[in-house]
């Protein structure tokens, strides 16, 4: 394993305190137990934010700390939900009376920690409300699964919760755009090579130079099958395909179209998915009015994308627009 | 005969030695059919314990042992198994109360608790492919070896043995619950992570009765 | 070599094409010959900013074409220098009458190119200034090689040099801030492994497990030397030191820290090398004032960083200050 | 004996059969001590220039092809080599004037304007591990051949022989010009790939050349 570290034990507690020397305009960061949040302290009468879960998948979450967005953001060990410790804490953190909205990817783990954070934030007198995001098409969501993942759509989410709790929204009203932007989005992505968590050493999984790991998950997971490596424009169809179908996108409909790359995936490839998908839709008579292209929602230094759909409507849009100064998503401000 | 903090002490610490002994083992079977952290998850969590029970009076009762272990696992595992186990140890506190000397019956209600507290959370049945699998066997064969009248040591080696057999069972299955359960049939030929790291735990806790029974 | 692409021939005119369409608000794409313009056309009095060289350092430079930065971006093939001809036609598209500042990463390929293109469009009546970047410390500037390589700190001269265009700084005032921050400018990189040329089908070079280029450049050329892999504290270390040696950093000094990442670097390591970077700086009683960090001079997929420090004075501190509006850097806007 | 524009065709054309065939050893060349472009970028600008040829009237004197190929290479290739070949050329056509018919002496100032516009942009003295290597020794074979009163095609064979030696001769070299320049020591034990593909081009003017005179 070649890495850019030191101890594999220190990873994330090292990358937590340069996020936070970095970014020291907009978050503060707290070491022990480690969380992030934002820079002025919690805000009287708003909403706060918080989501969190194993790191590895930067800037997910902490990159998305900042005005318009998250409240705080709890890194767990690479690829581990955080323990309710440090949920409570950065719940406690920011909470300005207003309650507090956790915004938790679909994983058991995450589930049952950030629950029990919940109920121990609740007993210190903090209202929590809970959103799943479970956007991964690629996981059939029936009782013979545990549902569907979180994955990069978690993004979106996270920026459209943000704006209205930044306009005003009560915590209902938060957790319902939170909601319908969830609703409103699908996700699936591809993998060629596995990221290499440090403490194993090894990929997660390891590819003949012919295949590609189609459905793959962000934590390395297999995905849904092994297919022979295709023309890009060929695994974007499928990817397409499956989420258009799942979200059951028709002529006419406004989307916000995002290619996500996966942390070793040189943005050339990620633009010429774009481009594929862009024209997909638009024959479909799709409308793309709004796009997002980066590392946004990555697993570690996997090599390969996703793509992420989320129907518009008015008012998401707008909040998609909204104003956000965050590390790694930052406009109008 | 009788089992007593001692040996709640030294199942514990037995606990921590195997699954540190056994974290790659256990992470690779992780990384075959989930995400590859689970020996590296319950390592940490164990070190962390064995750390905080020095803390502890040396008189603490059973009960006061075992709520340490769950409230050390809940805030430093983290992932599926942390919440797990942590509830289940939280329950096999409750169960064990002010009982300083455990016979057979108490150590039946100990597993069965920490069982019960498992499904409480995670909501697995039997058969889905997790850590259920080997406790609920092994809940079933304490039973059973208890009412037949066996001793302490005896009621857990019964567990044991049905606790491995019950995370060998997992080998053939479709997984249910968890992040196995994304795979469908790919999860099919490997044994899942958390019965095994739960088989360890439960013949932690049959080796250490064993010996304490030979001391005593 | 597995890529996400189709045909490796048309990689530059696909991911051109994906940005444009992704970017439809910030940019024009011309497809023949291929170069990316700010949208809203030529601002007259306005001095222009054109930039350009090899594909396959994204976001460098298209990410980089906006409000604030830069006028037009020149992309060529993978790793290869782009000919004149589409350098003149970006240069005709942008000039508003003031004059065309070119920012040249220093490479012969380049170099050459630029310097015809500069001709070409003299000859058409538009005025030129040229501005050298050459900010890699790796190589020894001597009369035994063909100068410094222009690596990550092209960015920085990019964002100094937009900011003087955009408020309204004459030609000559442009290039003084450009060379100015050139001057104050050292780069130098490291890389675990190459990335793949996708018409080549093969890394630029292969290390051993235990091996890193220290010094590496960013087109996989090989770099200064190979060392054995170090922790990450100490590969800091060494680029610090011989960046602030040559720089002549000094106690006092503030400085903008930038890590960069070579496009297949998770970003806990950029991070975890920001922190040792900037603990390293701070002890030496220099003070961080400004810091970037994140992948904006890649290398396709190579695995790798490079650390660059610019000292900053008022003046610069204010120009990096300034709104900018372009795909891989906003704020303010 | 002299030679003509269907020659300076055929040069063209097979330069282009030539770099084409060669374009992957190029660029293994390139990726040793440059950045494995090199054979990529001369196979697409001598593509271009196959396509651009056919453009041309059947009668365009040499001169006028010689300059589509420096303007096609200019607009084209790219990179270092691009404007540098690119030169060359251009200097050849302006050297061969309005000739129909090319002598010994044509020859030696063709290939002597194409080294010179080398050295103007390049500014690399000999020794420097570049493309000069194999041009210069190339244009002194070619100035004694003809003194000595060879035809065009045995100008152009000691030219291309002489070639041949100078891009062999590069590789005990330490690059002081272009990407190679880097990497200081590291470079030594490496064929220049700008100089091995320079050696290419004279070595299609002398096959060719050859052939022309048996058919004439
Ligand atoms: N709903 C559940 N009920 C019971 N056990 C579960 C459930 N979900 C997961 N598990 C157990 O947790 C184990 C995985 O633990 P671990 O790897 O530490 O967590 P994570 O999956 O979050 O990485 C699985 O092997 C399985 O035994
Ligand atoms: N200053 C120079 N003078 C002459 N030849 C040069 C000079 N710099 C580079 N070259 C030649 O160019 C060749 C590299 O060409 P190429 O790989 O196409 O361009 P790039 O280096 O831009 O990738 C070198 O092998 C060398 O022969
Ligand atoms: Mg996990
Ligand atoms: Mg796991
Ligand atoms: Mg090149
Ligand atoms: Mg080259």
């Amino acid at each position: 394993m070649k890495k850019l570290i030191n101890d594999p034990a220190d990873v994330v507690r090292e990358a937590v305190a340069g996020f936070g020397l970095a970014h020291a305009d907009l978050v503060v960061v707290s070491h022990d137990p480690v969380f992030v949040r934002r820079a002025g302290g919690a805000v009287a009468g708003r909403v706060a934010l918080v989501s969190g879960g194993g790191s590895g998948h930067e800037p997910l979450h902490a990159g998305f700390v900042g005005h318009g967005m998250l409240s705080a953001a709890v890194p767990g060990p690479v690829f581990t939900s955080p323990t309710p410790d440090p949920i409570v804490a950065a719940t406690l953190a920011v909470d300005g009376g207003a309650g507090v909205l956790y915004i938790v990817k679909n994983y058991t783990g995450d589930v049952l920690n950030f629950e029990t954070a919940a109920d121990l934030a609740e007993a210190e007198g903090v209202t929590v409300e809970s959103v799943l995001v479970d956007d991964d098409v690629a996981v059939k969501d029936s009782l013979f699964t545990a549902g569907r993942r979180g994955v990069a759509g978690t993004v979106i989410v996270e920026k459209t919760a943000g704006a209205a709790a930044e306009r005003g929204d009560d915590l209902a009203a938060v957790a319902e755009i939170a909601r319908r932007t969830v609703a409103a989005t699908r996700s699936m992505g591809v993998a060629l090579a596995a990221g290499i968590v440090p403490h194993a050493g090894e990929p997660g999984f390891v590819l003949a130079e012919d295949e590609i790991e189609f459905g793959v998950g962000i934590h390395g997971e297999p995905g849904r099958e092994r297919i022979p490596l295709e023309p890009v424009d060929a695994i974007v169809d499928r990817l397409l395909a499956a989420i258009v179908d799942d979200l059951g996108v028709v002529s006419g409909d406004r989307v916000l179209l995002f290619v996500n790359g996966m942390g070793g995936t040189p943005s050339v490839e990620l633009y010429i998915a774009y481009r594929r998908a862009a024209e997909v839709l638009g024959e479909q008579g799709v409308v793309v009015s709004r796009s997002l292209v980066g590392n946004y929602v990555t697993s570690l230094e996997m090599q390969g994308l996703s793509l992420t759909v989320t129907r518009l409507d008015d008012e998401l849009t707008e909040l998609w627009d909204a104003p956000v100064e965050t590390a790694a998503l930052r406009r109008g401000r | 005969m009788t089992l007593d903090s001692t040996w709640v002490r030294a199942w514990i610490e037995r606990t921590a030695e195997v699954v540190t002994a056994e974290r790659h083992a256990l992470s690779e079977l992780d990384r075959q059919i989930g995400d590859g952290d689970h020996g590296e998850n319950l390592a940490r969590g164990f070190a962390a314990v064995r750390e905080r029970m020095t803390e502890l009076p040396d008189d603490a009762p059973p009960a006061v042992v075992v709520r340490l272990v769950a409230t050390t696992l809940i805030s430093t595992v983290g992932g599926a198994a942390g919440p797990l186990l942590g509830t289940a140890y939280l329950k096999a506190a409750a169960a064990l109360g002010e009982a300083r000397e455990l016979d057979s019956d108490s150590v039946v209600s100990l597993l069965t608790a920490a069982r019960d507290g498992i499904v409480l959370r995670g909501k697995a049945d039997s058969g889905d492919k997790t850590m259920v699998d080997a406790w609920t066997p092994a809940v079933e064969a304490a039973t059973e070896s208890a009412g037949a009248g066996a001793d302490p040591a005896a009621v857990l080696r019964s567990a044991a043995d049905a606790a491995a057999l019950g995370a060998a069972s997992t080998e053939p299955l479709v997984a249910r619950k968890g992040r196995a359960s994304y795979l469908g049939d790919r999860a099919v030929g490997h044994r899942d992570p958390g019965a095994q790291s739960s088989s360890l735990i439960i013949t932690a806790a049959a080796d250490t009765a064993a010996e304490s029974t030979k001391e005593s």
